[in-house]
């Protein structure tokens, strides 16, 4: 059982209201949701979507085919009516969108006058819209009220009472004139308790847990929603979040206060990471623990600002001036981007290097179902030397050469110990340096002795699906939960798997689990990339050699759906 | 309590003569005479001739990029509000590459003390102009004269409304060394514009071209009338006036951050991992 | 000649009711009160909701980087100094992003017009405080709201003595029309920071906020005078006037820089390869 | 015949002075030169050489062995007496560094005394060390005394006379004094016409000849001296050149000339390039002709400011969010610099791309003799639309589809159609565009069919050595001369060639020529880089498959000298 509701209108109709409402009472109700978003660049006018995926089995991507569509502007009806299911329906109000249509599948709710009449306000016919949406799908109407109490409890039992109202009558209205609204989803019963969590926010929950205590970024599309929730969570948290002037600034405040001691963190899109550039070899030089949250988007420069892309990956992998340890985690879901941040955090001070998430605007926006986050999953040690510990040192020197070529990091102040560092070449004292033999040392010390260890505590990819499969569908980041589905619809009829990378660098090794030797054993392994370049491709025939027999691109800002990806793997495979 | 011997740190690289070593002295008293021990400030400094200052001192150290010392500083102190944070620059640093986190450190208004080294050229990369290079100063990259009005760093500070503004002169070291001690002792950002010579690349801002029009603001001038320090800054010619110019006492940011204002520094606050994880449940 | 008719473009994708709208209107009409050819004349502009601008009338664009309108700004006009260069910005964009360029165009002096469109806001990227955002205001990314002091862009370009600095208010049309236009027929850099109410983000300086305040500058107003304009340019509260503030006519650099100086444009110079090679001998 | 001539002392001493002069007199009297420095980033103190090689035959590098050592200081005798050939000669000033070496390769010239008796001016003390090493070499007095007057000319007929004392009393000293000074170069009788010339120089001259108009730059080691070099000729020729106030604002205005109709450059150092790289993504968004300089030098971060490395080929191929062509040249010598930098110009305003020249500090310092630079080889091509070929057009579109994916170039005002771009994804006209279909057809025109059109130009590297060769050395840019120079020195006891790649991005076709097969033919292949992650390797394999058998990287900051090179090839090869 699963069924898909878009919601299309211009930017400031309150598609926004209607699939947040729609997307939580569904997965209160027993459901598993997938959400994903369509915006413009714009704040009013234009063309948006939203889409509320929801099955009664975990599911992790979009369709394109639609049983509801919720117009709330004659274009959406243009645009969507093609994507229709034979059986689909389609919410509008005529007196908004300025058009009757005489058609068995085109359902006429009065939104804006039942919003009047219920609640006085016009504002609230988008409540009308969800209760509608409610009333076709049969769910029961408890959930949605209890939401709308929660939700609009800020702001009064005026309010409240209103939304309810509208919601009921939206519900109503539905019940009574539409006969042929008789999709009834079987829910589990009792309803199991899950979450609802979007990529950013998971990043966001993940720096919290792994105790970053610094962000500061400058607002760019997708990192924005990182920014707000730290934000956010600095009135309740020992958290400082500073909006920096620009993204310099950002990256260089985020290492400044990791040099000060605490874990801290910056964020941005492609575009602003241009900027951190500097910063990020800073980090490396400098040797300091520095998270990076990256969000891809359609480029070059701006591009296309809200839409979707991965073609940030050789860029993120090759930025920056010198030759230095980074760790690059591709999360592929919001589960991923909680578990990886944390991991982001770990290395990053553990081998005090720079750690970026990369993620990108489908995955920043998309809403998973989860059954939960696990918490203690995410390692919080403290890495650095502090009080006691640092005064009873003899000697203490910040870039010391070790066995691990990990030096001791301390907090400046904390005792009597100075803790010196410099972005020139330095000796271990941190003092600046120009001779060959300290330069060779530091070089080894930074690289190539901390390279090999951080390889050691990477993942191999996922593999799902047949475990010696003839085909095998091969991404990384994003396109995680489309590739898995598809696998599902293709497992019947093919020997196939996904391979799925979302620790990218260091490219991890084959020993725990030789991916190579699953690549090299298939007949057709497909490299499914959404960009133009085929970078992950690339990566891995220059680390590994390996080369894949087939591969898929899509580059014009849209992530795939479902129906998109079989297709593409269908023209390969037959 | 430490003594100016315990600031001493490694040979400087600089020319012989130039004017950073008499700004270094000047630091390294300031410092002992403010009862600091060299572990209980961080300095933070760019790249360029000034920038080398804190290796050759005694101090925590971040010497970063070049232009980028007052980002660092600024997350530094809102990180550790109990420790003294220096950033040191040279005009290139500060005005030219890192002239965005200038604007906006004033704007901040975090209590970081930031010196200026201002020979009014390119030291490190050997002389071409900078953004306070006098018209007319002929460089190899200016062969025909610097064609740009100088920025006048201080009289920019005033109307961003910075919280203290001041200039000295590395000619007048013990002025200059109590000049710091102020700064130091300022609670808000603190600008020292200090004027030096470059002996190697500046031919037109010697110490004998400084010597002839620098003078200290004489007690009469009232530092917290704007319109006043405006004017005063205006003043950079036949004349230059080094003292301080304009001081506006208002909350640090330290003190407006929610989490941080009046508590324990956030480097020394406890993380509780519960705490967070309340979190959770505003996803359910 | 050119009626507001010809600087017709696109439809503009700004919300209904927007102070941007306004704006648009002045610029059209003044391009034609000025008797210009959209192809005549080049508009710069960086990325946000006042960037969008060129394409919503005619003329020849250069829609750039967030941030960096100035430095290509600058270099177009260097090319060719026969052609009007407008850039356009909003004011996350040219004080915040492109902070450092706007310090040093005023600097240069290149015959420049600067639009921004101040907001006091980031309206594109859906409202986070820009430096022109008041104290106080609470956004998203600032839920204690803005603890920074706003950047007043006229006191500091009195500062930067810049050579011609006003201010218009997107809610005066004909008065903002008349200052682009003495903007435009100034010689020199000019910078005119419109304020105007982003009504869906900023509920702070909305209409009737600015229209409380907003006057126009009197005529016994001397803007040559420094100091005057200093103390009007601090003016920003309950009362904000409006016009020019102040005007330092001095060459520009086009006018300074030897090989365009007086002469053709530098695009329309012939290029000499025989000349160059000549300077293959000094390698004997 | 070939001896070296090695200049040390603190920062100040008069290095430079001293071996421009020696350098440019053993040119004019024939030899074939090679110079490189070794600076420290410091102006006055420290320890700094340079290195003038000369022989009766073209030379590409330095040796570490010495045959004429010029110590200005005490830490030069330490330094480098052990590179002192057999019969190694050390030119000293007892005096000025205070101690008499009892030993008879000292030969102790009174220089600063010399200088004062000579022309009153201790200053000079330089001009006498130079003739003394002229006397040493037993060269001709008349071209030292023509060069000393041509240089001091501009200062007074006094500076001329003086310094020509102070040569000849250097020269005369060593001649009445040093019976052991036995070096008798042989020359070409008559000499032949030469050039003296180093990298940046070479890559200005390139950019002049290629009718650059506009350089932006904000001053950073190693690429200063193109600034230089071109706010010199600034005053000579149509040129105008801006120090910007950072490197964001370089690129900018860089692009900002390019668009209003004149071809434009910037330059920088990894560091600066870091804030480059927005612009960059910027110009292949706009489709902007750009050219940049990248000077490499040891980094991360600051690094090693003067000295070398080629640290940064991965990041200046991938630098910049989002996928659009650039090119990349890496010239390997003075010659190359000259000419890549022509073609660089040619196939960015061809093709409407950026192209980096990118360098490194010791191709930037190092001085080679050169026959001569046929500038006629450097194409000069206006690939713009002016005037009135486009007044004539009917409509015009900054962004038109056409068969090759190149638009015409406009210049904008120079007739009545508006040239419009825009660094959000646009349409023909340049105007922000959100759709899916222009969105792809943009991409495929601005990097899928440009990209092939532009490989087609790349030159294949070069093959140096056997034709069939059992041995490959293989490198790219700097490398080029020392390469060589050891092919040289190994053919007779091998079978080796070098393959050197000064053409690196698009990676040259293998129609044309195909090393690839020499390389797969080979059965050692040995790639040679100044970093320590073999970068072009990894380049290599990514594109092609080919994984070297050995490698060799050196990342102290110093380049390879002839010897070095010898010895870790010969660890290989035996
Ligand atoms: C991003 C970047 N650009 C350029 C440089 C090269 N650089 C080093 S120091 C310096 C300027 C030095 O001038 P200033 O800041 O005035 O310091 P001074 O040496 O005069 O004390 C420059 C341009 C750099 N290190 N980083
Ligand atoms: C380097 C970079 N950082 C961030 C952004 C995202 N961004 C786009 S517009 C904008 C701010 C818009 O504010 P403003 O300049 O005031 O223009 P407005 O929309 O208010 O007119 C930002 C931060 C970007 N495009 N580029
Ligand atoms: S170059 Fe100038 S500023 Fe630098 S050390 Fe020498 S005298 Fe001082
Ligand atoms: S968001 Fe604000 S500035 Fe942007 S178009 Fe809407 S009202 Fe105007
Ligand atoms: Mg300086
Ligand atoms: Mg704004």
């Amino acid at each position: 059982m699963e069924y898909s509701v878009r919601i299309g209108g211009e930017a400031g109709q309150g598609i926004q209201t209607i699939s947040s409402i729609l997307g939580k009472v569904l997965v209160r109700t027993g459901f598993h949701v997938f959400t994903h978003q369509d915006y413009m660049s714009r704040i009013r006018g234009g063309h948006n979507f939203t889409q509320i995926r929801f099955a009664d089995r975990p599911i992790a991507c979009s369709r394109r085919q639609v049983d509801i569509l919720i117009a709330l502007d004659q274009q959406t009806v243009d645009v969507h009516r093609g994507d229709l299911a034979p059986d689909g329906l389609v919410i509008h109000d005529s007196e908004t969108i300025g058009r009757k249509y005489d058609r068995p599948e085109f359902i006429d709710v009065p939104a804006r006058r039942l919003a009047m009449e219920t609640a006085g306000k016009r504002l609230m016919e988008n409540t009308v819209a969800a209760g509608a949406a409610s009333g076709m799908l049969r769910l029961e109407l408890a959930p949605l009220e209890k939401l709308l109490s929660q939700t609009f409890a800020g702001k009064g039992q005026e309010a409240v009472d209103g939304n309810i109202a509208a919601a009921r009558a939206g519900y109503d209205f539905v019940l009574n004139n539409c006969p042929r609204c008789a999709f009834t989803p079987a829910t589990s019963e009792p309803p199991a308790r899950r979450m609802l969590i979007d990529g950013n926010s998971a990043v966001g929950m993940g720096a919290l847990l792994s105790g970053c205590r610094f962000y500061a970024a400058y607002p760019m599309t997708p990192s924005t929603g990182v920014l707000n929730f730290m934000a956010g969570q600095s009135r309740r948290h020992s958290l400082v979040v500073e909006q920096a002037e620009d993204e310099i600034s950002a990256i260089n405040m985020a290492i400044g206060a990791s040099y000060a001691g605490v874990r801290s963190m910056t964020g941005t899109a492609g575009g602003g990471f241009a900027l951190m550039v500097e910063g990020l070899s800073l980090a490396g030089m400098t040797e300091t623990p520095v998270v990076i949250f990256v969000g891809q988007r359609p480029a070059p420069a701006t591009g296309l600002p809200t839409r979707t892309e991965q073609g940030d990956l050789l860029y993120v992998l090759n930025a920056a001036h010198g030759e230095f340890p980074r760790v690059v985690m591709a999360p592929g879901s919001p589960e991923q981007a909680f578990y990886l941040t944390g991991k982001a955090f770990e290395l990053a001070e553990k081998y005090q290097v720079p750690a970026v998430i990369l993620s990108d605007t489908y995955l920043a926006d998309a809403g998973w179902t989860l059954d939960g986050l696990d918490a203690a999953r995410i390692e919080y040690r403290d890495h650095r030397l502090r009080a006691d510990a640092l005064e009873r040192l003899e000697r203490y020197q910040r870039h010391a050469f070790t066995e691990s070529g990990v030096s001791p990091l301390a907090e400046p102040g904390a005792s009597r110990h100075l803790v010196v560092t410099d972005s020139d070449e330095h000796d271990e004292d941190g003092h600046i340096i120009e001779d060959a033999a300290t330069r060779i040392k530091m070089v080894d010390k930074r690289l190539r002795k901390k390279l090999p260890l951080i390889r050691a505590e990477m993942e191999p990819p996922r593999l799902y699906g047949e475990e010696r499969p003839e085909i095998v569908l091969a991404g990384w980041g994003s396109n995680y939960g489309v590739l898995k589905e598809a696998v599902d619809e293709l497992r019947e009829r093919h020997s196939i798997a996904m391979l799925h990378w979302s620790e990218i660098w260091p490219l991890p090794a084959t020993d725990r689990y030789d991916y190579l030797a699953v690549l090299r054993r298939a007949r057709r392994t497909i490299c499914i990339e959404n960009n133009a370049g085929s970078q992950f491709a690339r990566l891995l025939r220059s680390e590994t050699g390996f080369q894949f027999s087939n591969r898929v691109n899509r580059f014009d800002g849209r992530p795939f759906l479902l129906e998109d990806m079989l297709q593409e793997v269908g023209k390969i495979i037959g | 309590m430490a003594e100016t011997v315990d600031f001493e740190g490694q040979q400087p690289a600089w020319c012989p003569g130039c004017g950073n070593f008499n700004i270094l002295k000047s630091f390294k008293a300031a410092m002992a005479e403010l009862g600091l021990q060299p572990h209980e400030l961080v300095v933070v400094s760019g790249i360029g001739q000034a920038s080398k200052l804190p290796h050759y001192t005694m101090c925590n150290t971040f010497n970063g990029l070049h232009g980028r010392t007052l980002p660092v500083a600024t997350a530094i102190r809102l990180v550790n509000h109990d420790m003294p944070v220096i950033a040191v620059a040279g005009d290139g640093d500060c005005y030219g590459e890192g002239g965005n986190h200038f604007l906006h450190a004033m704007r901040r208004n975090v209590n970081v003390k930031l010196f200026v080294h201002d020979n009014q050229i390119y030291g490190l990369t050997k002389g071409q102009a900078s953004p306070t290079s006098g018209r007319g100063m002929v460089t190899t990259a200016q062969p025909a004269g610097v064609l740009l009005e100088p920025l006048n760093p201080v009289a920019l500070a005033v109307a961003m409304d910075a919280a203290f503004v001041a200039r000295g002169y590395a000619g007048d070291r013990l002025f200059l060394q109590e000049l710091m001690a102020k700064a130091m002792r300022f609670r808000g950002f603190a600008l020292l514009d200090i004027l030096h010579p470059c002996i190697t690349f500046n031919r037109l801002n010697t110490y004998r071209w400084y010597q002839e029009r620098v003078y200290r603001i004489s007690d009469s001038h009232d530092p917290s009338d704007r319109e006043a320090a405006f004017r005063l800054a205006l003043e950079f010619g036949d004349r230059i006036p080094t003292g301080v110019i304009y001081r506006n006492e208002r909350p640090t940011l330290e003190e407006l951050v929610p989490v941080i204002a009046g508590k324990d520094p956030l480097v020394h606050q406890p993380f509780s991992r519960a705490e967070a994880e309340t979190e959770l449940k505003r996803f359910y």
